[in-house]
């Protein structure tokens, strides 16, 4: 055992420090004001600290710490997307990831699966070798491999997948990883507090005064806060954000639905996808089966569970797995995915002075979030939109500059 | 699963239905500048409220207009395009 | 051995005609049918009956109502099976899941020893560094997680799930279940009830065992009911989920029933919920109500020396019961001062059970090895409700029953959307705000007097009526509680020492939630994720309550600031197995599927459909049947099945102009009897789709799609049909007609056997389209060029598709025809530099970059997507898709599709489609490029498998026959085939 | 005129079930499967019937309405409103200007309908329908559609509908036979096979078997 765990036995009383603070009340006004206490928004705090030195920072969080899209995700960290930007910018992703539990000193249960996209077509297939080419010229563990080598690594598949659509091969991507989501927005609530940033939880902004095409201050039901600068860095609820500053985005907002099963002893190591069954599926080290699908077809604002997913989802987890029949689904739950045309983020400036977007992370936003918050706080304390983020900027759809990230990302969580 | 009524063939379970985004006003290509179009192309009305949506019923074939609130996910009308006659 | 059976009971589940032998953990074991085989085993003394998640510690029956998870088996077949509500099986051998070396010697016991290293979210805090032991401890960690082991024998099970309707749905057959069923059936309404147990009844058949009254109340509901022909009673029937417009997931053993219900009335009673004190968790503590179950249902004596600890007077009930099964009871301890009635204590007065008022229970005090208990430390409690430990004493005892309070079972509430709040009276939370057409009866409402329950019930079933239009009399105004709260409001009792367990499925303790709040974690649901309470496979339904109140007091709030989580379907877990059913997957097969089948085709899928990709002959390879399939072509003749492309047809007045503004290309002139390329872009000027317009008449045309493309393509056709409010008529007849193409030099010498068309040069040219008569089918003809021979798309109604091809296949025999498919047509295609959309493009592709500028009429007035070409177009191409070669004597691994084109460190570019040409023999391909790698002969890298590089140049296309000679020449029967 | 022999699209699904083949329309259309006092015991429990080999056709435009009152047919009033065609048949109001008809296993309505050997007037347009049409028939049919459609069939408005049936987009008609109930089912000849044999595994689990055409058109099969 750990020293680390003797010194628990060793005190008499519980002496853990807390995490982070909850502050009296919000002052009059912050350098900069960072709305989403979620994964990318913490993230952004803890850069603009560590990396900036800027620290009179408020998180604004209406709910609690990773409420949203970051405590309903399932957790997969990889980088084997399709374009360029794509494939460069979740690299640097997967490496902080890599280092973060040591970085933010909390074990995040960084665990390396290996994940696989199982192709039932030869069109899918021709799609992953496309990936697997594009990431290995960049320098990301990625290859296309046959049904016989994904029987090796993950024997309990049925290659035939029920009859109905074998599996042609499949793209490899080693690094694959799963983490403890929740824990990383803790790690950086706790390191940004640490530095002397403010988390306001139960905090909801109402508003955001613009003069003269510039941010000056943000609206919240617990009063008005003089600043410059605000990150919007809330997923879902970003159409909400963008109306305050007039901002029109090519943004929609649809569910995307997940769930678990109960605890099983491990079965599964790798994290196994399939895009053309819409499942993905991998065992947290709880035991669990985490599993989610395909989006929800249409726009909706709001959370709710539907028996038809689970429903479909159980079905193509059968053609996968036929012995796990028996096994029960334990709860189910939703996020709100904010889907962007060309499946890529939106990020960096804006035309509002002072006012920064993270958003469009779609089903994609997990995985992003440590080099989100490196890159919007560099984008915030410069003004500039950081190097790996300058394709994602809102400009490209009026210029007609997608990034084709749709082969990568449909289901490809 | 939610219900949906088709004006055509009344109250269905909304799998028998997909969707086909809100219904949206073009701005004239002629002289709409590139700007405006581009908005038009590309960006929606994202925020939460009371939207008018394309559905279509797929065993019939029939496109209709839906007013829904996309919060409540509440179905307040239905109707055919044009039709701005109500069906409960 | 039957130690702890008891004498009948009036209302028990078991038949003691029929006694089962099965094995626990090894060891055999008897009980009755209709046992669950947590009863049986209590019957035969068996205490331990699982062992906890994290500490393995003991654990026995705890609710006897589904919640003890910590009481799970696996039976060799399945796994996670929950022993407190599976009846025992015959011949079944049952072994306690999560446990190393056994239920007894569990060598994971141990660990409970280290727990003082393990405090709330140890294993945040340790392992991680250095980075790479890491791995090491969480194998380590996950072997000790997870319950049950999987089966991968098992086979899938394919059980059939289905639809049903009602206008009313009871969930729960108790009292106020079965008397709202009752008055909503008066109106007229038809109404299905459902209860998880066996058997209806709730508490009318365990709390109420021996009450008579309660008895007679209980058969004079069953009896109307009985005499109703539209209400009907499912049991063991669980209603696993409630959604949108009361959608609701029923299950039972065999199916998920997806049942539409007019209203649903929750009446699911209550949760018993449990008091916090050391070892509250070990074999022989348990809720009262699991001990009337054990008794009422299973006639199996509890334990043989008991001590209650009540809050409420169900818990004297509940003592009486105890009594009467024989239980010496060494005491009563009873949270409040004084009990609601001296009644209550009568009976107790008379046996001599010392009842200690505004006492607790401080401490249950165990057996060596934990795997029972042997007495309990009382203490009294001020009026804080904090425990006077100087003035604990001790008794013996051998059980505890706990009766401190109930929460409603408000789980579909919650999942359709209602709100509950916790009232500060009561002490429980009540339905504030319930969604439409769902209403709650009974306990739930915080109703707890059988007669007050019937009332409640009568008026949810009266409301629910209504709110079907069944019923326009009055609706009764809802009863309340009346009395003191059968619940307290802090059954906790915090030891410095030793465990007090919240939540018996994860092994939360007291302790856990005070020190995550020191943490930081000071919001419940910030404390669920990191103390995992609630977490497990019962969902917090015993535990979320209690974590509530600690979290409250710790942090000096209400309760109801406190707020709760957010309870999710399902209500109880359920099989992928259930959920999936048939799982149905449509498939498309062409009128002539089975003459593929018969020459040995090999299928591949496109969209729904399957489509044969080659026909290999014996013993022949892939490759080497393609590539003679594609030789056939273009030397003779051969037959490929084009049913599956997308046909629809567009009529009316407006159906040129409709064509027009549909896609780029002009078609308002085209002259009937002809056929032009179509190609469709979307809005934002990305291609995807194209087919070809085949004009039959002046207001018809005959459109096809790809195969894939084709039903969004014509429901695309249809809404902009509604929005330029276009007079067509259209139809989409993709699988009306079958198709198939007939391509090669023989083709026409063939074709002039069957049919009255005259297909001579001048009468049918290359592009025409005619119809007649094939084979004595109605046919329509087309003279189409994607494989770049002579040759003759024919359609037919669906139903001729296999008598039509069966004579060209026999009429073509002489000429040696061999049917084709898809892998070759791909070569004959590409040797044709005819792209496939999809393939040759991707979502951003332009018609520019796709060099499809040709079929692009920029100068009609209008098509979907010409404005966004109007913007592409002032902007710099940035890749261009060219046709390239490789050189004849190329003798290297051949580039595949999506290898990338490479410059320095660059990606420039891909290979969309390549493959070695028999005709040309040599590779060639098509591929995007840079814009400066786009002139003709220009030189380009491709990136092989192996990191080797080979380099391309860009050539012309069509690659072959750049003139198209070959489609218009014809070629005569050959000699050997006249011989 | 055609001389081609046409076939079912559930054809060899049928074959393999060795049937007793006749003619109906030019089409080898299954006969009998067992003993005919079997098989009409069946259609009163639960039976599964191909009858794609009646002659249909699908009728579109602004006249076409027109066009068939002048063939002497009375138009159905409403959209989902039909009327039985003189000498056998249905003719079914699908859409505002569209028309789906289904004849016998004789007369040729259809094909005068359909304006086979003549020329339709303007405004209106036939299209072939070569549906695989079947006929679930039985009062155990209900159980059948309870595990593949989401529509409630009990309900007594129930008349013709289209929907959902084993994930196949169908055109579904209510038509009992001396008290039986007796279910049209029509959908996309490509998906005849798969819904066949959907059908008529379930209908099997459920005591039903497949029927030959005679049960429902005794003297017509030749």
């Amino acid at each position: 055992m750990p020293y680390r765990l003797l010194r628990f036995a060793l005190s008499n009383q519980y002496r853990e420090p807390r995490m982070f603070h909850t502050p009296e009340r919000l002052k009059k006004s912050y350098d900069m004001v960072i709305i989403g206490g979620g994964g990318h928004g913490l993230a952004a705090a803890y850069h603009l600290a560590k990396d900036h030195g800027i620290n009179d920072v408020a998180v604004l969080e209406k709910g609690y710490l990773g409420g949203g899209n970051t405590g309903r995700n399932t957790a997969i960290v990889r980088s084997n997307y399709l374009t360029p930007e794509g494939v460069r910018f979740y690299d640097e992703s997967l490496k902080l990831f890599q280092e973060l539990s040591a970085d933010l000193d909390l074990n995040l249960f960084y665990s390396e699966r290996g994940h696989f996209t199982l192709a039932h077509t030869d069109a899918s297939l021709r799609t992953m070798r496309w990936r697997a080419e594009v990431n290995k010229h960049m320098g990301v563990d990625s290859e296309v491999i046959t049904p016989e080598e994904i029987k090796r690594i993950c024997p309990y598949i049925d290659l035939e997948c029920g009859g109905d659509a074998p599996i042609a091969g499949a793209l490899f991507h080693p690094p694959g990883a799963v983490i403890r989501h929740d824990a990383v927005a803790w790690g950086y609530a706790r390191e940004a507090d640490r530095r002397g940033i403010e988390i306001h939880q139960q905090t909801r902004v109402t508003g955001i005064e613009t003069t003269d095409g510039g941010v000056v201050g943000v609206h919240t039901d617990k009063g008005f806060i003089e600043t410059k600068k605000v990150l919007s860095a809330v997923a879902g609820y970003t159409p909400r954000i963008t109306q305050m500053v007039g901002l029109k985005t090519p943004l929609v907002i649809q569910p995307l639905q997940a769930c678990v099963t109960e605890p099983l002893k491990p079965w599964l190591d790798n994290i196994v996808v399939s895009a053309s069954l819409h499942v993905y599926i991998s065992q947290s080290s709880r035991g669990e089966l985490v599993m989610g699908a395909a989006l929800d077809p249409y726009e909706l604002h709001s959370q709710r569970s539907t028996l038809d997913f689970v429903e479909g989802l159980s079905g193509h987890v059968l053609d996968l797995f036929p012995f796990l029949s028996d096994v029960k689904v334990n709860r189910q739950w939703a996020g709100m995915s904010d889907m962007t045309p060309d499946f890529s983020p939106i990020m960096g400036t804006t035309p509002i002075e002072g006012f920064y977007l993270d958003t469009g992370w779609g089903t994609w936003g997990f995985k992003a979030t440590p080099i989100s918050g490196k890159t919007m706080a560099h984008t915030m304390a410069t003004g500039e939109d950081h190097d790996l983020i300058k394709p994602f900027n809102l400009a490209r759809f009026e210029n007609y500059e997608l990034v084709g990230e749709k082969g990568a990302a449909s289901v490809g969580h | 699963m939610k219900l949906l009524r088709c004006p055509i063939n009344g109250l269905r379970p909304l799998q028998e239905f997909s969707y086909g985004g809100e219904v949206r006003e073009s701005p004239d290509p002629a002289s709409a500048a590139d700007k405006q179009w581009a908005h038009y192309v590309f960006n929606r009305e994202g925020e939460p409220g009371v939207k008018r949506e394309w559905w279509y019923h797929i065993a019939s074939g029939t496109w209709f207009i839906a007013e829904r609130d996309n919060v409540k996910d509440i179905f307040l009308k239905t109707y055919l395009y044009g039709s701005g006659e109500q069906t409960q | 051995m039957i130690r702890d059976r008891l004498p009948p009971q009036p209302r028990e589940w078991i038949d003691r005609g029929r006694t089962i032998d099965f094995q626990f953990e090894g060891g055999s074991c008897t009980g009755f049918a209709g046992d669950c085989i947590s009863s049986a085993l209590w019957a035969s003394g068996v205490r331990m009956l699982g062992r906890s998640f994290k500490y393995h510690r003991p654990r026995g029956i705890y609710s006897l109502a589904n919640h003890d998870v910590n009481d799970v088996v696996e039976d060799g077949v399945t796994t996670n099976i929950r022993a407190d509500v599976t009846q025992i099986c015959s011949g079944a051998s049952y072994q306690a899941v999560n446990t190393f070396g056994g239920l007894k010697k569990d060598s994971a016991r141990h660990i409970e020893h280290l727990s003082r290293m393990l405090p709330v979210g140890f294993y945040y805090k340790a392992f991680h560094t250095p980075r790479k032991l890491f791995p090491y401890w969480e194998r380590k960690m996950r072997a000790m997680a997870g319950l049950g082991a999987i089966n991968p024998k098992l086979p899938r099970a394919r059980t059939p799930k289905d639809y049903d309707f009602c206008d009313v749905l009871v969930v729960g057959a108790g009292p106020a279940g079965l008397s709202a069923s009752i008055a909503a059936a008066e109106t007229g309404a038809s109404v299905l009830v459902v209860d998880e147990n066996l058997h209806p009844g709730g508490t009318l058949g365990y709390q109420w065992n021996s009450d008579a009254s309660a008895a007679r109340r209980f058969a004079q509901l069953m009896g109307k009911i009985s005499s109703m022909p539209n209400v009907w009673i499912r049991t063991a029937t669980e209603a696993a989920g409630l959604y949108a417009d009361n959608w609701v997931a029923l299950i039972d053993s065999v199916r998920l029933t997806k049942l539409r219900a007019g209203a649903v009335i929750v009446a699911a009673g209550c949760f018993e919920q449990p008091a916090v004190f050391k070892n509250n968790d070990l074999p022989g503590v348990m809720l009262a109500s699991a001990a009337q179950r054990l008794i009422a249902r299973y006639a199996v004596k509890p334990f043989q020396r008991g001590i209650v600890l009540v809050a409420n007077s169900d818990g004297y009930c509940a003592a009486q019961d105890l009594l009467r099964a024989g239980v010496q009871l060494a005491a009563i301890v009873d949270l409040r001062k004084s009990p609601e009635s001296p009644e209550l204590v009568q009976p107790f007065n008379a046996a001599r059970v010392p009842i200690f008022q505004q006492h607790a229970i401080y401490q249950a005090r165990h057996a060596s090895g934990k795997q029972g208990i042997i007495g309990a430390v009382i203490c009294p409690i001020d009026d804080a409700g904090k425990t006077v430990t100087e003035r604990a004493f001790k008794l013996e005892c051998d059980g505890i029953a706990v009766s401190v309070g109930w929460m409603p079972a408000d789980g579909l509430i919650n999942q359709a959307g209602g709100k509950m709040k916790y009232s500060e009276q009561l002490h429980q939370y009540l339905p504030e705000s319930l969604p439409e057409k769902v209403f709650a009866a009974g306990r739930v409402n915080g109703v707890y007097h059988l007669e007050a329950q019937l009332a409640d019930g009568r008026r949810a079933g009266l409301a629910a009526a209504a709110a079907v239009g069944r019923n326009n009399g009055p609706v009764p105004e809802q009863a309340r509680h009346e009395g003191p709260s059968p619940n307290h409001p802090y059954p906790v009792f915090p030891h410095p020492k030793g465990k007090a367990f919240v939540d018996l499925d994860e092994d939360v303790q007291y302790k856990d939630i005070v020190n995550a709040v020191q943490e930081g974690f000071d919001s419940i649901e910030l404390i669920k994720r990191y103390t995992t309470i609630g977490m497990g496979p019962s969902q917090g339904k015993l535990a979320n309550m209690n974590g509530v109140r600690i979290l409250a007091k710790t942090r000096h709030q209400t309760v109801t600031q406190t707020g709760t989580t957010t309870s999710r379907p399902f209500y109880h877990p359920v099989p992928f197995g259930h959920l999936a059913g048939r799982s149905f997957h449509p498939h498309r097969l062409t009128a002539m599927h089975s003459r593929h089948q018969k020459a040995g085709a090999q299928f591949m899928p496109a969209g729904a459909w399957h489509r044969p990709a080659y026909y290999p002959a014996a013993g022949q390879g892939r490759d080497d049947a393609i590539l003679a399939e594609v030789k056939t072509v273009r030397q003779g003749v051969g037959l490929i099945d084009v049913g599956t492309l997308g046909k629809i047809e567009v009529c009316g007045p407006d159906a040129a102009e409709f064509l027009e503004r549909l896609y780029t290309g002009r078609f308002a002139k085209m002259r009937p009897g002809t056929t032009r390329y179509l190609l469709m872009c979307d809005e934002s000027g990305v291609v995807i789709d194209d087919g070809v317009a085949g004009r039959l008449a002046e207001d018809r045309f005959y459109v096809t799609a790809t195969t894939t493309g084709a039903d969004a393509v014509y429901r695309e056709m249809q809404r902009w049909a509604i929005i330029w409010g276009s007079s067509v008529t259209l139809a989409n007849v993709t699988g009306q007609y079958a198709a198939m193409n007939l391509a090669g030099p023989y083709s026409r010498s063939i074709l002039a056997n069957l049919t009255d068309i005259k297909l001579d040069q001048d009468a049918f040219p290359y592009l025409g389209i005619r119809e007649g008569v094939v084979a004595g089918a109605p046919a329509r003809l087309m003279r189409v060029g994607f494989v770049g021979e002579l040759g003759y798309e024919i359609h037919v109604p669906s139903q001729f598709g296999g008598h039509v091809w069966d004579r060209i296949m026999q009429q073509g025999a002489g000429f040696g025809i061999k049917p084709f498919g898809v892998e070759a047509q791909r070569i004959l295609r590409l040797e044709k530099g005819h792209i496939i959309i999809g393939q040759d493009t991707d979502g951003l592709s332009s018609p520019y970059e796709a060099g499809m500028d040709w079929a692009v009429k920029m100068d009609k007035p209008f098509f979907v997507g010409q404005r966004s070409l109007q913007i592409i177009q002032k902007r710099p191409l940035q890749r261009a898709l060219v046709g390239f070669t490789l050189p004849t004597d190329y003798a290297g691994p051949i580039p595949k599709e999506c290898h990338l084109v490479i410059r320095g460190d660059q990606i420039t570019g891909r290979v969309t489609s390549v493959a070695f040409s028999p005709s040309l023999n040599r590779v060639l391909g098509l591929a995007y490029v840079a814009k400066d790698q786009s002139g003709l002969g220009t030189k380009f890298t491709i990136r092989v498998d192996g990191r080797k590089e080979v380099e391309a140049e860009v050539v012309k296309t069509p690659f072959y026959d750049p003139d198209s000679r070959r489609q218009s020449e014809t070629v005569e029967k050959p000699r050997e085939a006249a011989a | 005129m055609t001389t081609a022999s046409r076939q079912s699209p559930m054809h060899d699904a049928l074959e393999h079930l060795h049937p007793r083949w006749g003619q109906v329309n030019g089409m080898s259309a299954v006969a009998s499967f067992a003993d005919p006092q079997h098989e009409s015991a069946l259609c009163r429990t639960l039976a599964l019937a191909d009858v794609s080999a009646l002659p249909r056709t699908l009728l579109k435009g602004p006249q076409a309405a027109a066009w068939i009152q002048r063939q002497g047919l009375s138009v159905p009033p409403k959209i989902y409103a039909h009327e039985a065609i003189p000498g056998g048949g249905l003719l079914i109001r699908t859409g505002a200007a569209e028309f789906f008809a289904e004849g016998a296993v004789s007369g040729d309505a259809v094909e005068r309908l359909a304006g086979e050997g003549a020329t339709l007037p303007d405004g209106v347009y036939s299209f072939p329908r070569q549906d695989a049409a079947m006929l679930l028939s039985g009062e155990k049919s209900f159980d059948v559609l309870a595990q593949t459609c989401g529509y409630n069939f009990r309900q007594p408005e129930m008349d013709f509908i289209m929907s959902r049936i084993a994930g196949v987009s169908c055109s579904i008609l209510r038509e009992d036979r001396d008290r039986a109930p007796l279910f049209h089912i029509w959908c996309d000849a490509s998906y005849g096979t798969y819904l066949w044999e959907t059908l008529l595994e379930i209908s099997r689990e459920a005591g039903g078997d497949a029927v030959g055409m005679s049960c429902f058109f005794p003297t017509a099969i030749k």
